[in-house]
């Protein structure tokens, strides 16, 4: 017999030391706390009498979340400030693993907060990092000074053209720097139209891809088969998946 | 060495003929043909759909589950998208399950005895190999009123108004909370049922977190699964068996082939398998029927029905 | 800084201070008064005697006691010298308790109303602090039948006749193994008891050997403890405190100081700590009142006072 | 959440691989398993359908016992024969613990098992070591071979004489030789009487002493009180208790 606390997956408080407006709707909160984790990999997040909600790692040290406001959720998480706390379990599901030597990494919405995770990793171990940011408007572009001075090659793409780019979505750029830049492996993370359009391309270009999805998260673990995507479970098999190309 | 045949894991549950004894509990995983297919290709002798129920229901909110060490905790509320959504998932797949010659196992519930006897109705038509009923979530207490489980008389009205629809097996899931199991077992049985499904969930429970003084689910309570709960749902497997003799899908606690050898020696002829998934996801069905099957051909079995109920016949002699 | 005081772990249990709330639960080590006193030495709050009843009993025979993993199984059997010897260990007992400031709380049972009553007069007369009614082992039903603490009026009965025959604060230990264990609590404090000791043994539960067949308890079942019932233990606190608003020692597979916050969030009172003296033996008192101090001083509480209940204020607000 | 079978002690079936008629009361049942375990711990053995009851190990690596037919459960197990099973939880309690360059052994009936455990790790790091086998006559002096190919000096002596040596009672044998070898520890297993009169002789020549004692034993592992002793378990703080002398 052990004690009755080994092992357990209950929620672990956090406190927060920094939240910071990235754009009009993410915020970007850092704990004082930090995981052991990979890029690519999701914690739930427990706010007590609210909710529990999925949330990719953007830094799993110390524990550094992006998290858009769409809903009563993540209206109250970006209601909390420094010194309020958050109580997470995790960290969960497969994350990226690094393959190549020249990486395409393409963002969509807060899908930047995991693929910065990735772009440290990746820089950290002396790849070169491309990456494609990509919103509705230039003000909703997200983390792109992170990219930058994690050493990436920053592009960007949005909606309406107002980056001073031509107006275009996500996946015409990404093919458009498949040609130019000739990358050795594509990373994406954003919405699920986005993700289908690069899938194909890869398959297309025979580019190998990882590709975070989404789906309705319950338990996180495997469990309750909520967050189905064919025979695959998001939390448990993915979130991150892999295309061979 | 002589020369050794393999053991046969089949076994025969009311009638129906499972690969092996090892059936994915309803609740887990349960929620698409898809999934339901490869809890099958990797292993299982039989599935459970997450039970359904005569309209679609969103759940409890999160957090539903919760590993706390010795178990898992949870109050997903039975969340379902309704008889309608749940004929299409079911049909699709029998569909891809028959070809691999895994049964399928619909499990139903309902707020009124009406209500189960329509939903029966509804997931006949498909047709399951086995009909379950869930008479036992103890997670959804505050909006059903006390589970039909709890009672004897109400188990049985339940378990007749089904039966009169119902042209497939037919089991009842028990649940532990009871003071006497055996007396619920004895009137569904009468009631009509084929046999026994043992046990849902124990409690309910509660965990809270004591930075916030909140009990972590949002439905404050939850079922208990798990490891923690197996001695108790053994015990209930010897305590039914000893006293029905009808077959039983032995559930609750069971992570590896002693668990399942254990629940037969109790008199299960199937065990259920939920908790587990966590260690492992559905690769665990075939790593415990390989356990199963190592127990059986070290021990020199042929077959598990000459370990079925073997602790009933264990006696200590007078001094 | 601000200067912080050391913060105050005693609780008043029914009337009586307890120097803390840790309290030995009935059965573990409470069998000599040099063990009982070595106990409260090593920092118990209180401690309870193993249970006595009207006659000497040998118990059950071996093996007795397991540990199965996420707990213990137990069918002990109620072992004890009988009330005459009982008595004279509970005043020795007394004798060296006194000195220490530990409480001592006599737990007692018997097959009958009546005597339920002798043994409570005779125990009254050492006198302990209080006196604990064992309405609820659940491994002698074979002999006894089954435990007054099933039944709302059977508890009520015993209650009444203990009551009428005790001077010192009384408390009714209750099973888990009921429907509805609310209303038994409520029957007994109608009947007259002043606090409640939630929960006995869990089941009970069945462990089975695969090698040989055989369910290993001698007694085929026993009563399942430890961090495996937790969960079960917090929620039956939980529900007790919310509708009966009494005393409680929270029992139930605490072995750390976060386990014993979380039973006084529940609602607890005090906190009985049973299997856990597997881990370290007497010892396990110091540590875990340690742990209990910390967390008080490291979140600014001056006593339990501050978070007993604290659950119960945590309500969701409607989105 | 881990499996349920994580750190148990449900009972381990063994396989007899030998048994062996050692004086007409006591056999040596050498099991096919091994067991981390010290000298003077003990285990429980579970014949199922019949009883569990303690015994200490002679040997743990394979373990063996040595048991004396004196009621039902050791009937039963005098029974058992090579190829039978039998099931054991444990090791429990404390053993001895190796302390001076001279020891001297005092074995009172069976309570010779766990001393050639002892006395087999004493010699093994080059410890001098003589034991005293006492036993009510001749034919019931246990394991004297057994002591002596371990490279013990074996003294003996019975209540009646029948060893050719007068009769004497063990403490009686044990004052003479702490006298003529003035050993720098004792040990000793044997019945209640015997071992209260060596601890008085122990505190008499301020010697060391360690003394195996039995009780009651239910759960074995310190959770009943059935094997008190005093304040003391015998099963969790015992089954050895140290004099310092
Ligand atoms: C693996 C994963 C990683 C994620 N990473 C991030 C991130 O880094 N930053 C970020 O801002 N958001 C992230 N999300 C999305 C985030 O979980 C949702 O935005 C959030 O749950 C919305 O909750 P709400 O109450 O504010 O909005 P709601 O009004 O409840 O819902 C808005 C939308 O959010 C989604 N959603 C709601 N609940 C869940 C749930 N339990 N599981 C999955 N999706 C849900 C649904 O698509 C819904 O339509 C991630 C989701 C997943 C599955
Ligand atoms: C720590 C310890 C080590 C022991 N080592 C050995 C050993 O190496 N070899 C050996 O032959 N015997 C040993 N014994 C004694 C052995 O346990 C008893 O002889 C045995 O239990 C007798 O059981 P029975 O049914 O044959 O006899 P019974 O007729 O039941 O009893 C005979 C006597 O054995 C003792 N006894 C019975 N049950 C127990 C019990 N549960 N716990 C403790 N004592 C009991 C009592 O003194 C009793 O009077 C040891 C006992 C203890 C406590
Ligand atoms: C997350 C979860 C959801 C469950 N949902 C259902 C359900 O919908 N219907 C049902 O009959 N049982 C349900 N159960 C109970 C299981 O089918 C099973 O009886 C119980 O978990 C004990 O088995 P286990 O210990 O192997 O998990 C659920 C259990 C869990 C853990
Ligand atoms: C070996 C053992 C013996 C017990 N004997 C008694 C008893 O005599 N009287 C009683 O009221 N409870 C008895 N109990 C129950 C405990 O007092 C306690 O209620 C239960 O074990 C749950 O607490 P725990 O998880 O801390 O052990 C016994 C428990 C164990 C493990
Ligand atoms: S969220 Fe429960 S299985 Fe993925
Ligand atoms: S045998 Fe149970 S405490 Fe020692």
């Amino acid at each position: 017999m052990r004690d009755g606390t080994w092992n357990p997956e209950l929620p672990l408080p956090m406190t927060i030391r920094e939240v910071r407006q990235e754009t009009p709707a993410v915020r970007r909160f850092v704990l004082d706390g930090s995981l052991t984790a990979e890029p690519g990999q999701f914690i739930m997040v427990w706010l007590p009498g609210i909710d529990e909600k999925p949330f990719s790692l953007m830094n799993a040290q110390p524990v550094t979340l992006a998290v858009a406001e769409v809903g009563r959720f993540t209206r109250a998480m970006h209601q909390l400030s420094q010194g309020d706390r958050l109580w997470l379990r995790g960290p969960f599901g497969q994350g990226f693993t690094l393959e190549g030597r020249h990486l395409l990494l393409a963002a969509g919405g807060y899908g930047a907060a995991p693929l910065a995770f990735l772009a440290r990793r990746a820089r950290g171990e002396g790849r070169r990092v491309a990456v494609l940011v990509a919103a509705r408007s230039r003000q909703h572009l997200l983390l792109v000074d992170e990219f930058r001075t994690l050493g990436c090659e920053v592009y960007t793409c949005t909606d309406d053209g107002s980056d001073s780019q031509p107006p275009r979505l996500a996946p015409q750029a990404v093919e458009e720097l498949l040609t130019s830049l000739r990358p050795d492996a594509l990373y994406a993370c954003g919405p699920a139209g986005m993700l289908d359009a690069l899938e194909a391309l890869a398959r297309q270009y025979h580019l190998p891809a990882q590709l975070s999805r989404e789906a309705y998260m319950r338990c996180g673990i495997g469990v309750c088969g909520s967050c189905t995507c064919g025979d695959q479970l998001v939390c448990r098999d993915g979130p991150v998946f892999r295309i061979a190309g | 060495m002589a020369e050794q045949l393999s053991p046969d894991l089949r076994v025969n549950l009311c009638g129906v003929l499972l690969p092996n004894p090892l059936v994915l509990a309803s609740g887990i995983l349960g929620t698409t043909a898809e999934l339901m297919e490869r809890v099958a290709k990797n292993g299982a002798g039989a599935v459970t759909c997450k039970s359904c129920g005569p309209e679609p229901r969103a759940g409890h909110p999160n957090p539903t589950v919760l590993d706390w060490g010795p178990g898992l905790i949870n109050a997903v509320g039975l969340a379902n998208p309704g008889i309608d959504e749940a004929v299409e998932i079911l049909r699709e797949t029998r569909r891809r399950l028959q070809p691999l010659g895994v049964p399928l196992i619909a499990s139903v519930f309902a707020d009124s005895v009406k209500g189960f006897a329509e939903v029966t109705r509804r997931v006949c038509a498909v047709p399951p190999d086995l009909v379950e009923l869930n008479i036992s979530c103890p997670n959804v207490e505050a909006e059903f009123g006390r589970p039909f489980s709890l009672d004897p008389d109400a188990a049985a009205e339940v378990t007749r108004a089904a039966r009169a629809v119902c042209d497939r097996p037919l089991l009842v899931k028990l649940s532990p909370n009871v003071t006497d199991v055996v007396a619920i077992g004895k009137a569904v049985v009468a009631a009509g049922a084929d046999g026994l499904t043992a046990i849902n969930t124990l409690g309910p429970g509660m965990v809270i977190d004591i930075e916030s003084g909140w009990p972590i689910l949002a439905n404050r309570v939850g079922g208990v699964s798990g490891p923690a709960i197996r001695p108790i749902a053994v015990r209930i497997v010897y305590d039914l068996w000893a006293h029905l003799r009808v077959p039983i899908i032995g559930t609750g606690g069971v992570t590896c082939g002693r668990d399942v050898i254990e629940m037969i020696m109790a008199g299960a002829t199937a065990v259920g398998i939920g908790s587990a998934v966590i260690q492992g996801g559905p690769a665990v069905f075939s790593r415990i029927a390989a356990e199963v099957r190592d127990y059986l051909a070290s021990h020199g079995y042929a077959s598990l029905n000459e370990i079925r109920g073997l602790a009933h016949a264990r006696r200590h002699m007078e001094p």
